[in-house]
């Protein structure tokens, strides 16, 4: 059980799928039950994972795992050939980096599913792609194998096309192909990345590769013209394909027009897991997939890439500040925050990198909050127009307390976890100990003070003032959506006090890859 | 035993498919039209005694030829058994085709009978003189396919357009052959790849009549798989031609097209091993099939996003994928020719699937436009769900075969250092989802609409099949590729 | 072991008790409070006063150390092994990266702003009771101001400045909840819609602050490696040792950084402007922010990082905190809103503080800061019982002769009033005194730099207003008759009035008056028409009424009309309720929370003296605990990098100069307080009339601060005619620039950024022919920039596929031949 | 008389045939025209088996087959070409290509 329970994490979702494809679309009930049952169990089992089976490994467990042949010392690990002709195998881990988006994906899903109660249109299919979906997500953060990554990452992509164009608002259509489009667009260059990289290596293990990367012999000498395209080094165009391909999910700013429509349009549920943990895929597969691969690539472009983070953020704080509609607002907030991603990893600093894995989380679980609570109030309402409500605090006063809670928590407010992952970002960044990274630091804290513009400008607009008589009778926040948006405010506190519950696990394996990064492996 | 004999016995499926077809005739015509569906069982018999006797040759290890001429080998096993297959398929699909229970059907399976006739012996024999009488039979049969639904002006229109272009390309290729026999002297494959005398030799007197000859005679060949820019016929035809023969073009007669195109460089250039003047000129070759691959998925990508027939869009679609074959027979490498073949394969699949969706749908709605589709995903969805598999499939996504073989395409393509190439499919790969998926868009993404599909369960049986196929193999790869690769071992020269 | 001697083992775990308390009723109240009797109130008071006296033991701890002579320095971590490990769970999970951990660091400063935060809170609470009766959200209330406490606790505890920057941000999120604690509540009409913007104002401003003290801190820690405040004075020391004495550049950037921070909480120039709009929220919580939280913490910021600031750094605080002291002061002289006086007051006295740690006397500032938390308090508080007691009546020209009525109230306020003035034997003396003897010194002494002097002649002045506006407070406040109505004013109002009445009729006689009183005023609504067409011409009025007119320059009636625009049946219904309800004391609870505050304010410059007999003899106030135990070496350890020695004899003539000069601008301004309002009120506004008169413009100038708010463009206006929300919209200004450029730039993202593809598609339409085409593909789902694409494709297309078999012929033929060209060409 | 001589009409008939099909309105010219085309080949694979055997090469006929073949080839699709022309004829009242453009772009 233990070996194969990754196995279980990622396929349960899949038994379930199966499961409601057989039951009758009337026995809407039995559906439900499944699903829950479906998504409930893995994250029993990550629960368990992440508290009780995964080891804290000391820097000498670490070597040992490196003569062991795997760089990344990944835990239940399980192997199994898949494709022998290529040498494709089914291997699947997890480690520092990985085990806490896995908690969160299962943890998610779950919450996912039951908002999904609140819709009356979804049914058999809803839920069915919904498991779909969690299969693709957490088999990309548990798989190894590059091969296998680049399948899970892409079976993600249909069950979110339909999740969005089915369900979605009024505009899904586009939102749903817009959103498939893009990410599509960078997937293809990443298989072309992939491809180049196994015929060089002739591996797909994501160690192996990892290692013969920092030991300096995946530069393309085996591929014909060194593995030049159009005069860039194998390196380089490797490096960008890839971080292409994973910019695009995060979205980095010049990449990231997909997201507000996207997120604008899918309902609720979808949203939460859109931001809860697909744009976190990006992050994620940077520093399991990019970065290892081409170090020294990394190296001479991490100050465009910490550029490109500060932008984002600047430039989705003040977009942000520019909505009226709600949800579009939290939308690029999501662009805004996961700037600080980019600017952490670009860093190359141990806070740097552990500010953005923790950004990833905590960005993971308060954006989710803030899109449920959007949902609240758009169920109600019907429509997301900043302007047009008011007083809702006097109206639903537990709902606002609610939202006051997630809106500083996005806000980054001491005492809530946004604010551990972005002052390490930031203190990460300005011990680059460099004039030009500094500079952006200065920069980026614009975007922390609009963040807090914007954001209390919503709730003024929202919340506070005059009551607008149409939505006296909204009746307060009910016990589903409670549920829903309770955990993760809970975990928003929680690692805001203690943030040590996330970093002591992520610390080994951040330190590990930077030395992996800094050629000192 | 007697020589003669034996070599009956390598041809074996010809004969019974010659026999299934002289019988479907005669049948018909016993049946004076009633029930006609009958004939069509008796041609899937015919059809399933022929793959009976296929797979026999197939588990026989080492080729031969018999009378000289056809030559009996897993090459030519692998397309004929697919066309069977293929064919069996078309077959389904008349007998379903609302439009044809009243015409003579037995000339209908006749034809389709004849043109297998005519690919079974094209993807057999080393000889040229075979290869052309066999892609002249599938030529005279296509044509008359293609124009048989006589009273319809689309259907006469897309057979005379067929004709035309089809007598030009076989006459160009035909030219190019009696150069190459001038030069070489000698119309058998393996001779001219020899590597004593043959092509060698000449290459170093006369490069300039080689040019032009191997110019000419791969004309021909991108005439029937309709690479650019011979591949202007086909949308045209493809539209008006009865959607089980364009079923067939698209699938069976393109396949074939490349089976003697890959068998013809194949004997030529793939000699693993040898760099002499005729390995560095299959490579300028290889070079040139690059430029055109890309060209060709191009245009197939760009032209199909704004059809509004799903037909024509299929059309398209069949042109750029005959671009991202040819990036494997471009790498004229042993590699690059079994990912083209396994990218064949995983385009039987796809496309026959694809074709059944369409036919049913054409029953259902009585016109091939993608806006009829609206909604219908709802109202037949097991069909509907299994298209939106191969429309995956056919986009390149895993975890389906389409998505392998174009993996495979691409390994090749970086291994032989087409980059430039590999990113033109790439990109075009995401711009076929574009328009692939209008159609899932037009079938789940819309309201339910208010019609009723009539269920159609055999068809659907065999589409879903397919799609079972598509996915499964995507999932399982190894045994497709390692037949797609035991193909090949022939082709050695 | 004497029992007030500090002890570790325990004394730590007392601290760590009283600084969770507050959090714990927090906790309870939030989800219990409803349900709990007395909507909680008592639980609260009750953890607060258990806080209180453990702070007060703690303090008596420090004074005992202080009177043997020990240093008063203690570190739970150090001493008793107490640490909160953050970042990672221990040091070794850290494995080679720094770990942020957290302990307790009480020393006599600490122990000092420990016990007055927990005295000052308490009192608040103790006053709430009574003073929120009637509010909707009362459990609410009481739930915030414990956590605001808890935040100002932990913020003084924290060893080290990220934790310190932790509360203090936390301390800003309540600051919000409390400010915006009248949005929630309509009834509250006034309140109601200021509060809405106060509350966003207040956080954001100090967000900008805090953003400052941020960077100050990671520039500190990238080149110290540490937050912990010992540690960084030791470095600092080092580190300027090693400079040869000079300060490094980039300490100085960062000192600036540091002190931005404390620009932003403190409410210095310019960010000075969240202050007096933070009176949107209710008395108590003004009282707290004025007094023992918000802006004492930019100060104490200031006593933990002093041996972090460069002279230069120092210069600048000196010039900021002189600066603040007197423009906010001269602006206090105009206002006639009780509690905007009060302030302003406030503002000014940081300043005060300010300057003093910037003149190197960061003891002096300290030392003010805390008389200041007692009196101010008490101040505030007393405000709140008059305004109470004149049934939410705040303009000061409404009152008069209140002392009649509320003679303890009265008593508390002149007794803190005489104090902040700077009256021997009271507190206030004591430190302002200190402040302006250290300007002297400075001077003086040789120190001579533009910001002492500067100081030195402006501090004085800004004493003299200071001693000026508060008299005129009393004056206006206290003596003469009662005067209500006398101008319209926009606070009173039915809604809350009419609960004040029956809340009233609880526990005093005045409940009869009421029911006349509401009666009548409905009557002059009705009859009110005319005051509404004022609404056309002057539909706004600034948050003070008195405002609106006098920067506008109207007259006198002008601003009448104003009233009647907006609440005109208010004002008249308070003015026929003058006739009935004549002002009352306040409820017990309250008077004793201003009696314990009034009595500190008095006697809080002696803190229990070391030698009683000097100390009484203000000539050698220097005697003062304050001065014994809180010393740069006893704060700093060792030797602060800059203690600045006093040249023996300029330090007596600066002692000399310093009292003279405090004692003459105290009675100056006193003197002119009572000369122009001490004297009746038709006097009073006749000369106030003359001098404006003559002031002209100026006047008008001041009386809307400067403009600043304006300038930066959250000049609140509430407008109580508004409907919805469109007067929430922000105006043009650096505000209102701001989020104009927002909504540009989600312009550019719609159109540019994505149409980079998009526009392509939009031009792709312009060319393409038949769009409805073009919208079936492109549009109707399909990825932007494809349409122009897909347009020139589709021409090309119809350009080959033209339809007839003779062109495909001709094109593959030509095809062909250059296909043979190439193979055989090139 | 060299084998130039043959290769040079072989060509020259070829060309005629390609312009025939390309510019000829008339269906049956081009029609025609493919004939020709073929029948260039022909000329070539007999020019070719003769001169190859004189030149004592492969020899064996094959060419000479191969144009039989060829012959036989070009009857049939003529066969054919003419059916579907005679349809197109019925269908459109027309023997120019270029007016049977119903299927396009």
């Amino acid at each position: 059980m233990q070996d194969q329970i990754l196995t279980w994490i990622t396929f349960l979702p899949l038994l379930g799928m199966g499961l409601i494809l057989l039951i009758p679309k009337t026995s809407l009930n039995l559906i439900k039950g499944v699903s829950l049952a479906a998504t409930f169990v893995p994250m029993v089992l990550s629960t368990w994972l992440y508290f009780g089976g995964f080891k804290h490994l000391t820097p000498g467990d670490f070597d040992q795992a490196r003569m062991a042949g795997d760089i990344l010392a990944s835990q239940f690990v399980q192997r199994v050939p898949w494709i022998d002709s290529i040498g494709v195998e089914y291997y699947v881990g997890v480690d520092g980096l990985s085990i806490a988006l896995v908690w969160l994906t299962t943890i998610l899903l779950f919450i996912g599913v039951i908002a999904s109660f609140g819709m009356e249109k979804a049914g058999k299919a809803y839920y069915a792609l919904l498991l779909m979906l969690e299969v693709g997500i957490s088999g990309v953060f548990v798989s190894l194998d590059l091969f296998l990554f680049y399948v899970f990452w892409e079976i993600m992509l249909l069950p979110m096309y339909f999740l969005i164009g089915i369900w979605g608002g009024p505009r899904r259509e586009y939102a749903a192909i817009k959103f498939f489009l893009y990410t599509l667009a960078g997937s293809v260059l990443m298989l072309i990345a992939i491809v180049a990289l196994r015929l060089d290596s002739g591996t797909f293990s994501i160690p192996k590769l990892t290692e013969l990367a920092a030991q300096g012999k995946l530069l393309g000498a085996n591929l014909p013209a060194a593995g030049e395209l159009l005069g860039m080094k194998f390196t380089t165009w490797v490096f960008w394909f890839l971080f292409v391909g994973f910019a695009i999910k995060v979205p980095v700013f010049p990449f990231h027009t997909w997201l507000p429509d996207a997120h604008v349009e899918a309902p609720t549920p979808i949203s939460v897991i859109l931001a809860g943990i697909l744009l976190k895929l990006g992050g994620y597969g940077m520093l399991r997939a990019c970065f290892p691969f081409a170090p020294s690539a990394f190296h001479e472009f991490a100050y465009v890439l910490a550029i490109l983070g500060v932008i984002s953020i600047v430039y989705g704080a003040f977009v942000a500040l520019g909505q009226t509609d709600f949800k579009k607002m939290v939308a690029y907030s999501s662009v805004s925050h996961m700037g600080y991603v980019l600017l952490g990893m670009g860093a190359f600093t141990v806070w740097g990198m552990e500010g953005a894995v923790l950004q990833m989380f905590n960005h993971g679980t308060s954006s989710a909050a803030l899109f449920l609570i959007v949902g609240v109030i758009y169920d109600r309402a019907h429509h997301r127009d900043l302007n047009a409500f008011g007083g809702m605090s006097q109206i639903m006063p537990r709902y606002w307390a609610l939202t006051t809670l997630g809106f500083f928590a996005a806000l980054g407010l001491p005492g809530l976890a946004g604010f551990v992952s972005e002052a390490l970002t930031l203190i990460g960044a300005y011990q680059a100990g460099d004039a030009r990274f500094r500079t952006l630091v200065f920069i980026s804290l614009l975007g922390v003070v609009f963040t807090a513009a914007f954001l209390l400008w919503a709730m003024q607009r929202v919340f506070l003032g005059q009551k607008n008589p149409k939505y006296l009778d909204f009746e307060e926040i009910n016990f589903r959506e409670l549920v829903c948006q309770a955990p993760l405010l809970f975990l928003c506190i929680l690692f805001g006090i203690l943030p040590a519950y996330l970093l002591d696990w992520m610390h080994p394996s951040v330190q590990n890859l930077l030395a992996i990064l800094g050629g000192k492996a | 035993m007697n020589p003669y004999l034996e070599g009956l016995r390598g041809i074996q499926p010809e004969i019974v498919m010659t026999i299934t077809a002289l019988a479907a005739l005669v049948f018909d015509l016993l049946l004076k039209g009633r029930e006609s569906r009958r004939v069509g069982y008796l041609t899937l018999t015919g059809l399933a005694l022929t793959s009976w006797f296929l797979l026999g040759q197939w588990s026989e290890a080492a080729p031969r030829t018999v009378f000289g001429m056809v030559a009996v080998d897993q090459f030519g096993n692998f397309f004929k058994l697919f066309t069977v297959a293929a064919l069996a398929m078309v077959v389904l699909l008349v007998m379903h085709d609302h439009r044809e229970r009243e015409h003579g059907v037995g000339e209908y399976y006749f034809l389709l009978l004849g043109a297998s006739l005519g690919i079974f012996f094209m993807v057999s024999t080393n000889n040229l003189l075979l290869m052309v009488l066999g892609f002249e039979l599938l030529s005279l049969a296509s044509y008359s396919l293609a124009g048989f639904h006589k009273g319809d002006r689309k259907s006469a229109e897309a057979a005379m357009k067929y004709v035309i272009f089809g007598g030009l390309a076989t006459g160009i290729m035909l030219y190019g052959i009696s150069l190459l026999y001038g030069l070489t002297g000698t119309i058998d494959l393996a001779k001219m790849g020899a590597s004593d005398g043959g092509l060698v030799a000449q290459l170093a007197q006369s490069p300039v009549p080689v040019g032009i000859a191997m110019v000419l005679i791969l004309a021909g060949f991108a005439y029937k798989v309709s690479v650019a820019p011979f591949h202007f016929w086909t949308p045209d035809v493809y539209e008006g031609a009865p959607t089980p023969v364009t079923t067939f073009l698209a699938v069976g007669s393109k396949a074939a097209g490349f089976g003697v195109m890959l068998r013809f460089l194949g004997a030529i250039f793939l000699r693993p091993g040898v760099a002499d003047s005729v390995a560095a000129y299959g490579d300028r070759i290889g070079l040139l099939l690059a430029i055109l691959a890309a060209i060709t998925m191009t245009l197939g990508n760009f032209a199909a996003l704004r059809q509004s027939s799903l037909k024509r869009m299929l059309a398209y679609s069949s042109i750029a994928h005959a671009g991202y074959v040819l990036i494997g027979v471009s790498c004229m490498t042993e590699a690059g020719f079994s990912a083209a073949l396994y990218y064949l394969a995983a385009y039987y699949f796809m496309n026959l699937g694809a074709f059944g969706f369409l036919l049913y749908f054409e029953g259902v709605n009585g016109n091939d436009s993608v806006d009829s589709l609206k909604g219908m995903g709802f109202k037949a969805p097991l069909i509907s769900i299994v298209m939106v598999a191969f429309l995956v499939s056919l986009t390149g996504l895993p975890p389906t075969v389409g998505f392998y073989g174009k993996y495979l395409l691409f390994v090749e393509g970086v291994n032989q250092g087409l980059y430039w190439l590999v990113v033109v499919a790439a990109l075009n790969s995401v711009v076929s989802l574009f328009y692939y998926l209008r159609v899932a868009k037009a079938l789940f993404l819309a309201k339910p609409a208010d019609r009723e599909a009539a269920p159609a369960p055999v068809l659907t049986g065999f589409v879903t099949a397919f799609g079972v196929a598509t996915v499964g193999l995507g999932i399982y790869i190894t045994p497709l590729r390692a037949w797609a690769e035991r193909s090949l071992d022939v082709l050695r020269g | 072991m004497h029992f007030l001697e500090f002890n570790p083992q325990q004394d730590f775990h007392l601290l760590f008790l009283s600084f969770v308390l507050p959090l714990v009723g927090y906790t309870i109240q939030i989800f219990f409070g409803k349900k709990l009797p007395r909507r909680g109130d008592w639980l609260l008071t009750s953890f607060m006063f258990v806080a209180m006296s453990i702070t007060v033991l703690m303090f008596a701890k420090s004074l005992w150390a202080a009177y043997h002579g020990q240093e008063f320095r203690h570190h739970s971590g150090h001493e008793a092994g107490l640490w909160f490990h953050w970042l990672y769970s221990s040091d070794a999970a850290a494995a080679g990266t720094p770990n942020v951990s957290a302990a307790i660091y009480y020393d006599s400063l600490g122990a000092a702003m420990y016990a007055v935060v927990g005295i000052v809170s308490f009192c608040v609470h103790l006053f709430s009771i009574g003073y929120m009766a009637q509010d909707k959200r009362y459990h609410i209330f009481f739930a915030n101001i414990s956590l605001f406490t808890f935040a100002m606790l932990g913020l003084v505890l924290s060893d080290n400045i990220l934790f310190l920057f932790i509360f203090w941000e936390l301390m800003g999120l309540m600051s919000y909840l409390l400010i915006g604690h009248f949005s929630h509540d309509p009834s509250q009409s006034y309140f109601h819609r200021w509060a809405t913007q106060a509350c966003k104002k207040a956080f954001l401003t100090t967000r900008v602050g805090d953003t400052c003290l941020l960077i100050g801190m990671v520039i500190f820690y990238q080149h110290f490696g540490t937050f912990n405040f010992t540690e960084l004075w030791r470095l600092a020391q080092e580190e300027v040792a090693r400079n040869g004495g000079q300060y490094p550049t980039w300490m100085t950037v960062a000192g600036l950084f540091v002190f931005g921070g404390t620009v932003g909480k403190s409410a210095q120039f310019p960010l000075h402007i969240w202050l007096p709009d933070a009176m949107a929220g209710p008395t108590p919580v003004s009282a707290m922010i004025h007094a023992a939280t918000m802006v004492a913490a930019g100060v104490f910021l200031l006593g933990r990082t002093y041996p972090l600031m460069s002279p230069e750094v120092l210069s600048v605080v000196a010039a900021t905190g002189t600066f603040t002291a007197l423009f906010a002061a001269s602006i206090g002289t105009t206002a006639n809103d009780l509690k905007a006086v009060l302030a302003w007051s406030t503002i000014s006295q940081l300043g005060f503080m300010v300057a003093a740690v910037g003149l190197g006397g960061v003891v002096a500032g300290m030392f003010h800061m805390v008389t200041h938390a007692f009196f101010k308090a008490c101040l505030f508080l007393s405000a709140g019982s008059v305004i109470h007691g004149c049934h939410h009546e705040q303009d000061m020209r409404n009152m008069g002769g209140v002392r009649k009525y509320m003679p303890v109230t009265f008593a508390c306020m002149l007794a803190s009033t005489i104090a902040i003035a700077g009256i021997p034997f009271f507190s206030g003396f004591y430190s302002k005194d200190m402040i302006i003897l250290r300007a002297w010194e400075n001077v003086l002494g040789g120190h001579f730099d533009g910001a002492s002097f500067f100081a030195a002649v402006a501090l004085p002045v800004a004493a003299c207003l200071t001693a000026f506006y508060m008299f005129r407070l009393i004056f206006m406040t206290f003596f003469g008759e009662y005067r209500p109505g006398t101008v319209p004013s926009p606070f009173a109002h039915h809604g809350g009035h009419d609960d004040h009445a029956h809340g009233d009729h609880g526990h005093d006689e005045h409940g009869h008056a009421e029911h006349a009183h509401a009666g009548h005023g409905h009557d002059e609504h009705a009859s009110h028409g005319h005051g509404h067409d004022h609404a056309k011409h002057a539909p706004a009025v600034h948050a003070h009424a008195a405002k609106a007119h006098d920067g506008h320059g109207h007259g006198a009636h002008g601003h009448a009309d104003h009233g009647h625009a907006d609440h005109g049946h208010a004002a008249h219904g308070h003015g026929g309720h003058g006739e009935h309800a004549k002002p009352h004391e306040s409820p017990l609870p309250m008077l004793i929370a201003l009696c314990v505050l009034a009595t500190l304010g008095v006697f809080g410059g002696h803190f229990w003296p070391a030698d009683l007999g000097h100390s009484l003899a203000f000539w050698h106030h220097a005697h003062t605990w304050f001065e014994t135990s809180v010393t740069l070496e006893s704060l700093y350890g060792a030797s602060a990098p800059i203690e600045r020695e006093l040249l023996g004899h300029a330090g007596h003539t600066a002692h000399i100069v310093a009292l003279s000069v405090s004692l003459t601008v105290a009675s100056l301004g006193i003197l002119i307080a009572y000369l122009i309002y001490g004297r009746g009120w038709e006097r009073s506004q006749r000369i106030a009339g003359k001098i404006t008169g003559a002031l002209g413009d100026i006047y008008g100038v001041i009386k809307n601060k400067y403009y600043v708010d304006e300038a930066v463009g959250c000049a609140i206006v509430v407008d109580l005619e508004a409907k919805g929300n469109k007067r929430y919209e922000p105006d043009v200004s650096v505000i209102g620039g701001s989020v104009a450029l927002g909504r540009a730039l989600s312009w550019v993202d719609k159109n540019i950024v994505d149409g980079l593809v998009n526009l392509v598609g939009r031009t792709g339409r312009a060319i393409g022919v038949g769009s409805s085409h073009f919208d079936r593909v492109v549009v109707d789902g399909a990825v932007n920039g494809v349409g122009l694409i897909t347009q020139t494709f589709g021409s090309v297309v119809r350009l080959l596929q033209s339809g007839r078999v003779q062109q495909y012929a001709t094109f593959a033929v030509f095809g062909g031949l250059f296909l043979a060209a190439w193979l055989i060409l090139l | 008389m060299g084998l130039g001589a043959y290769i040079a009409v072989s060509a020259a008939l070829f060309a005629l045939g390609i312009v025939a099909i390309l510019v000829r309105r008339n269906v049956l010219y081009v029609l025609m025209g493919i004939e020709m085309i073929l029948n260039a080949a022909n000329i070539n694979f007999v020019a070719f088996d003769r001169f190859n055997q004189s030149a004592g090469g492969g020899g064996g006929l094959e060419g000479r087959m191969f144009a039989i073949f060829v012959i036989i080839l070009a009857a049939a699709e003529a066969a054919v070409a003419l059916a579907i022309v005679l349809n197109v004829f019925h269908l459109f009242n027309s023997v120019k290509p270029s007016e049977a453009d119903l299927l396009r772009e």
